[in-house]
């Protein structure tokens, strides 16, 4: 279904209003006959400036779930003050009132930021040196606390020296970060907030996904080996073997999204969702895992961060970049990590579509209410969503494997499942998929029913997939561990003794 | 692969088992949910099990600062005090210098004399007699004079005589009320300066009747003023300067000072610089308010009255003997 | 719980080292004693002062029959004001850690009251006088024990002490350029702070700079 | 690959310190090592030897800084073993409570360490905020947070404050219960086993020989431990047992062994701690004045002509000695010689001839399950 917020008609359509203002502006003159052009020009250079703006500026939020989920799991919670502290107070303009950096708005937050700090704030006058010392003298919380953390860093960055190791390989190691950088970009152009707001739509947009994802790793290579560094060389050669490992994996599971979906274009995967009557996270969720264990290997987060093991390999190939190329690197990081969430959103969770959109949407008043959000933020919630779930909450529970063990759990696990997961695609969608049951109304199809039973394959293949999960996660062999399985002769487990008495 | 017979890498340890401890000490961390959640996420953080945790010494500590981080009334967990920032926070977390200090939060951990801050000292009881000195293991104390005021003279009460009076040539101080009464709100471990001396320091240049000519130091005005105002001053020698650049603050110092006037204090920041030469801390920098150890000082100035007595009745009783050896005469 | 090992078994485990030691070298002019230290529990441990020529011959026997199978520590001493046969003194410490049955998934419990013989944990104390002069030697222990090997390079980076025999002997603890000879744990070696000029006038930095002067007593 | 040298360090993540460990590698495999130590020798025992004996105390909590309540407690062993000073028994049981409780926080240190060296971070921050609680009670002992220089010869510093009892007792039981969340996270956590269980094989006899002691050796099976062994202070009044991996491979320990015979010694420290509040003279909840009998006693303070001392302690990383020698009237108060036995010192070149054959990943994991601290070692 299609979203009701349709910025690229706004500025593409036939009557819109970018287009009717270029044609009467260039009336008479001689780029008359161009007209159409002229508005294309004007109108993608909006929508695509605005797209990305978008997605930028709403990739602060992940950077700030990360470091808050990461503060919840770690068991502290601290507040980050880092651009306040930037605020070297003068003339009774201190620190602590940050707000007033803000372009507009400042008086608002600053009062409702007072309120809370005077209802809640540590109410503690009399430490004016401490507050001197840290530019702070006026002390207490403040909204959001952190979320400018990274544009503080960026400054840091920014303020940084350059520097090219001697006897580094000067050509290929500026150009590196601009390969990884620049590779990185051009996947969010193809990336869909909604099935109106999107910078470009090539017909094979999976494929163009899968081709970008592929250049990032040769510029890890060349920033390896150009380093002159032994620690950057072992991380560059760690990382080419295993994103080459886990392409294949990924390829053949975007290769099943794809054949369920029949179509190489990742809006109009998204559309099939809603018009087949259910996301592809129910129909292959051993898809949805694979997709996700690659994303997390071709993204080197935890615990697959082996090319960037900082225990042994100082910082991996990042180890001699510095300043803002190495904080171009590690925006391209999260940028990759981001591109990974959207397209597991669109390819598993309906992009744009709202849970139970086409039951709700039928509803009378609630039904268009409900439709009225916009589809944008639908993707966005989503994609932080994955995220948090999944990136972060695994980076901060696992350890990290070993090289040889990543390759093998690559070439051994992922890969025969993949070919499984192929498979498994093929005989849905020959076999189960009923075409004549699609609908792209807002209603939405039901072409996954069988025996009559409306939705019965999503649901079949959800329970017995959570079966497998439950049989699984019990699958311990008690005899082998009649006791603890570690052995050191303690006999009474931990907070059980008494003193004195065992 | 080797591997140990009992730990196999089935789903349950590859998926569940971090991931769930993770999630539970995150939900943990939530105000209500935490909470809410029950015992089964709770696992004793908020102390139901032990309610003496902190003893009544402690308690009352915490009631002085409850001014401004009233912690009386609340629970503690046992890795932290739960804090009034939000109430409804049930969760150890960081405390967050400088907005908070931790002996706002943990007093028992702050005793004087208990922590081992930067080293004060008690001009009023200190007899130079140099234990700390020798007692120091990195040389980093030293000796210096500073004009004070004795503890003996002038005093209040019972000992109110034994003091020496002002003599000309020697020194005389005022006591500057403003000063003194700032002096109650001085609080050592925040300020980071010297202490503000209450005394106004100068050179008796004459004595007529009651009143003294005194030549004040700082300004060096000369002014007529009534000898009740003033105290007697000296010029003494006091323990207590410090090279901070080699202090590894082991606290050998206090315990060798037989007269208590010797204390580790509470400060633990602020003892920074640019040079090695800024970290010389001078007497007046560790000089400690006496009004925080009255005790000690009550009992220094019980000895030296008494001291004083048994000198003065030896003087009377030689003086007497002088007497009547002169009257046999 | 589980019970420690009594002083009536240290005792009696002291007292048969003794024993064998004073029947095997007796007359060789190594001297043993049973002593006990005078801290905490008054353990008793087995001292043994051996001239260097037997040391060597002591030192295979007591791991190979003794059941002596850790060296933890070497010890040299420099006595400038010494006796002419006592200038410098070696002092070894080793330990007698009984090694249970190795086999996988067997149980090792601590069970005190089956140890007996050289199963009983001991201390040993040893120490070699060498006479005055500036070169003093020891024969080394490097291939009878390998934890002697880094102590002995120890020894002889910070105190001076040759061992004779050690194989790849290296400064370990100074720089590798120290100049040849010096081993700052010799007495005539004083102690005095790094680069005090900047900020002292003597080497122990008692004196301050004169700027600081005047109100210093 | 050609083979190829890397040096790691001195400032390296896998060093725990300073010192260099030089890896000559084949791909991803270690083929030889060579470590190098000395680059914060800072000469204590030449300090010592122009210092009192009192004064020494406070370097030698200097020598290890994650646990310098063992190494002065250490020192103080060989001091009063040199002076013939007699301990109070409430003495004693408060530097075996100070002692354990600094064991705990020692080895939180080193598993806030060892969890980043596999690349687990979240394990660092909940040790540190449980190594805060034991600081915490350390800092209410000796004044300090970290160099306490508690322990006197012939007692303690100052006795328990009143109240501290009741504080050790609630956070070590709560410290048992987050023991339960580390297992949790990490024996159940098949990354974690995978990447320590059959790397980093460390044979009893090859370590004992080499002089490796303390928890590297138990996890192998050799039942030492000196508190055990030696009992020196009331070590053998009190409810506890050695933790002593039974071996699982002819090769030895790995990795992991040496992981659980650290998690067990926090619980037999917890046990400890908690028996012996039970059964310390003078009750828990008394506090007597600084120099009280019942602390601490006057100790003579020059050695006799000729006397030596020397003290075996079950330090966090290994047995600890010191061996100090009295230099009679004439040399004063002063010792003549103050030798210290580091433990990591002589494991430290022994755990680079271990690595030989892993994989440059497993470097980190190996020496990060040796625990090494860099103070003691460079002395």
């Amino acid at each position: 279904m299609e979203d009701i917020y349709d910025l690229r008609s706004i500025f593409l359509g036939k009557d819109s209003l970018v287009s009717s203002l270029i044609t009467s502006a260039v009336e008479g003159t001689a780029l008359e006959d161009s007209a159409s052009d002229l508005s294309f020009l004007v109108g993608t250079f909006a929508v695509v400036n605005i797209v990305f703006l978008m997605l930028f500026f709403s990739q602060f939020g992940i950077l700030w779930i990360e470091r808050k989920a990461a503060a919840r799991m770690h068991d502290r919670r601290g507040a980050t003050t880092a651009l306040r502290s930037l605020w070297v107070g003068e003339n009774g303009v201190t620190a602590g009132e940050w707000w007033k950096m803000l372009p507009f708005g400042g008086g608002i937050v600053g009062a409702i930021n007072k309120f809370l700090n005077k209802r809640f704030g540590n109410r503690d006058p009399k430490n004016p040196t401490v507050d001197r010392v840290n530019n702070r003298s006026w002390m207490g919380y403040s909204i959001l606390p952190g979320f400018f953390q990274n544009v503080a860093d960026g400054m840091k960055f920014l303020l940084k020296e350059h520097m090219v190791p001697r006897r580094a390989d000067k050509l290929i190691f500026e150009v590196s970060p601009f390969l990884i950088v620049s590779s990185t970009l051009l996947i969010l152009g193809i990336i869909p907030l909604s099935s109106g707001i999107y910078a470009t739509n090539p017909d094979l947009s999976i494929l163009y996904a899968i081709a970008i994802f592929g250049i990032a790793p040769i510029g890890v290579f060349f920033a390896g080996w150009s380093s002159n560094n032994k620690y950057t060389l072992i991380g560059g050669i760690r990382s080419a073997a295993q994103l080459t490992a886990y392409e294949i994996p990924l390829l053949l599971t975007l290769l099943s999204v794809a054949i369920l979906s029949g179509t190489f274009n990742i809006i109009e995967s998204i559309h099939f969702q809603h018009a087949a009557g259910s996301w592809n996270l129910f129909l292959m969720p051993l898809g949805a895992v694979l997709f996700l264990v690659t994303m997390i290997a071709e993204v080197e987060r935890v615990p697959f961060d082996m090319p960037e093991a900082e225990a042994e390999l100082v910082e991996g190939w990042w180890t001699e970049y510095g300043g803002m190329r190495f904080g171009m690197l590690f925006m391209a990081e999260y940028i990759r990590t981001y591109a990974a969430c959207f397209l597991f959103t669109h390819f598993f969770l309906g992009g744009w579509h709202l849970p139970f959109q086409g039951t709700i949407s039928q509803i009378p008043v609630l039904g268009d209410a409900y439709v009225l959000i916009p589809g944008a933020l639908v993707v966005l919630l989503k994609t932080w969503l994955v995220f948090l779930v999944v990136f972060v909450w695994a980076r901060f529970s696992l350890a990290r494997i070993r090289t040889d063990q990543i390759l093998e759990f690559g070439w051994r696990m992922l890969l025969p499942l993949a070919v499984v997961q192929v498979i498994l695609s093929v005989v849905y969608r020959l076999y189960l998929f009923q075409p004549d049951n699609m609908s792209y109304t807002a209603e939405g199809g039901n072409a996954w029913d069988a025996w009559g039973i409306p939705m019965f394959i999503p649901i079949a293949t959800t329970v017995l997939w959570l079966a497998v999960f439950y049989v699984l996660l019990n699958d311990e062999d008690k005899d082998a561990a009649p006791d603890r399985m570690y052995h050191v002769h303690t006999l009474q487990a931990a907070g059980t003794h008494i003193p004195g008495k065992d | 692969m080797p591997m140990h017979p009992h730990a196999k890498p089935n789903f349950r340890n590859l998926f569940w088992y971090p991931f769930k401890i993770t999630l539970v000490t995150a939900l943990r961390t939530f105000p209500f949910f935490g909470k809410l959640l029950g015992k089964r996420l709770d696992w004793g953080y908020h102390n139901s099990e032990h309610p003496e945790f902190l003893d009544a010494g402690s308690k009352t500590r915490a009631a002085k600062t409850s001014e401004f981080n009233d912690i009386t009334t609340q629970t503690f967990a046992p890795d932290r005090v739960t804090s009034d920032l939000f109430p409804t926070l049930w969760k150890p977390q960081t405390v967050q210098y400088p907005y908070e200090r931790l002996e706002e939060m943990e007093p028992w951990l702050f005793v004087p004399g208990n922590y081992n801050g930067r080293i004060g000292v008690i001009w009023e009881t200190c007899t130079a007699c140099k234990l700390c000195v020798t007692a120091c293991p990195n040389d980093c104390l030293h000796m210096t004079t500073e004009l004070r005021v004795d503890v003996l003279d002038g005093a209040d009460g019972e000992h109110g005589d034994m003091g020496a009076d002002l003599e000309i040539g020697g020194h005389a101080a005022i006591l500057l009320p403003e000063v003194a009464a700032t002096l109650e709100d001085f609080n050592h471990v925040t300020a980071h300066t010297d202490v503000p001396n209450e005394w106004r320091f100068g050179e008796v240049l004459d004595l007529s009747g009651s009143t003294a000519t005194v030549r004040w130091n700082d300004s060096g005005e000369e002014a007529v003023l009534d000898q009740s105002d003033l105290r007697v001053a000296d010029d003494q020698i006091v323990s207590g300067r410090i090279d901070l650049g080699r202090c590894m603050f082991c606290g050998l110092c206090m315990e060798a000072c037989g007269f208590t006037s010797f204390f580790m204090t509470n400060e633990y920041d602020g003892m920074s610089g640019f040079s090695r030469q800024e970290l010389w801390f001078d007497a007046s920098r560790t000089r400690v308010l006496p009004s925080l150890h009255q005790e000690a000082v009550d009992t220094e100035l019980a000895k030296r009255a008494t001291k004083e007595r048994t000198k003065r009745a030896k003087k009377a009783a030689k003086a007497a003997i002088a007497n009547k050896a002169e009257e046999g005469a | 719980m589980v019970g420690s090992i009594t002083s009536q078994q240290n005792a009696t485990a002291a007292d048969a080292c003794m024993a064998a030691i004073n029947d095997r070298f007796g007359g060789s002019g190594i001297e043993t004693s049973v002593p006990n230290h005078s801290n905490a529990k008054k353990y008793a441990f087995v001292r043994i002062v051996c001239p260097p020529q037997h040391w060597i011959a002591l030192a295979k026997w007591m791991k190979y029959d003794l059941g002596v199978n850790y060296c933890s520590m070497v010890t040299g001493t420099h006595f400038p004001d010494g006796s002419p046969e006592r200038g410098w003194e070696v002092a070894y410490h080793f330990l007698r850690q009984p090694i249970q049955d190795q086999t996988p998934n067997t149980c090792t419990v601590h069970d005190v009251e089956a140890l007996s013989g050289i199963d009983i944990p001991m201390e040993f104390e040893v120490f070699i006088p060498l006479p005055q002069g500036n070169s003093p030697t020891v024969p080394s222990i490097q291939r009878i024990w390998v934890g002697a090997d880094w102590n002995e390079k120890e020894t002889w980076d910070l105190v001076g002490i040759k061992f004779e025999g050690h194989i790849n002997m290296h400064r370990v603890l100074n720089p590798n350029d120290s100049p040849e000879g010096f081993h700052p744990l010799q007495k005539q070696h004083k102690l005095r702070y790094h680069d005090y000029n900047e900020m002292y006038d003597d080497p122990q930095g008692f004196i301050r700079k004169p700027a600081d002067e005047g109100r210093v007593k | 690959m050609a083979q190829m040298w890397i040096t790691m360090g001195p400032q390296h993540p896998m060093t725990h310190g300073l010192w260099t460990l030089r890896v000559k590698v084949d791909g991803e495999t270690v083929v030889d090592t060579e470590a190098e130590l000395g680059y914060i020798h800072r000469g204590v025992e030449k300090i010592c030897e122009s210092r009192d004996f009192t004064q020494i105390t406070p370097y030698c909590d200097r020598l290890c800084y994650v646990s310098a309540m063992t190494w002065a407690n250490s020192y103080i062993y060989a001091a009063e073993d040199l002076l013939e000073a007699e301990v109070p028994a409430r003495a004693e049981y408060i530097r075996l409570i100070s002692a354990e409780i600094q064991r705990l926080a020692s080895h939180l240190m080193w598993l806030g360490a060892f969890g980043p060296d596999i690349g687990n971070l979240t394990l660092m921050t909940w040790c540190m905020r449980d190594r805060e609680m034991f600081l915490d009670l350390l800092q209410e002992l000796g004044g300090s947070r970290m160099h306490y220089n508690y322990p006197r010869i012939g007692g303690v510093k100052r006795d328990m404050p009143i109240g501290f009892a009741d504080r050790v007792i609630a956070k070590t039981k709560l410290f048992e219960k987050r023991l339960d969340e580390y297992e949790m996270m990490l024996d159940q956590s098949t990354i974690w086993l995978v990447r320590l269980q059959g790397v980093g094989y460390a044979n009893a006899e090859s370590m004992v020989d080499a002089g490796v002691s303390g928890p590297n050796v138990r996890a192998a099976g050799v039942n030492y431990d000196v508190r055990w062994a030696h009992p020196y202070s009331v070590y053998d009044e009190i409810d506890w047992e050695p933790s002593v991996e039974k071996p699982t491979s002819v090769k030895g320990a790995d990795c992991f062994d040496r992981y659980r015979v650290r998690m067990e010694e926090m619980r037999q420290s917890c046990r400890m701690v908690l028996d012996a509040l039970n059964k310390i003279p003078g009750g828990k909840n008394t506090n007597y004045a600084s120099g009280d009998e019942m602390i601490l006693t006057k100790a003579p303070t020059r050695a006799p002509e000729g006397a030596t001392g020397f003290s075996n302690y079950e330090c966090t990383r290994g047995a600890s000695q010191f061996y100090v020698q009295g230099g009679g009237e004439g040399r004063g108060k002063h010792p003549y010689r103050v030798s210290i036995r580091s433990p990591m010192f002589i494991t430290i070149p022994y755990v680079a001839k271990t690595m030989i054959g892993y994989k440059i990943a497993d470097i980190p994991a190996i020496m990060g399950s040796f625990d090494p601290c860099i103070g003691e070692t460079d002395r």
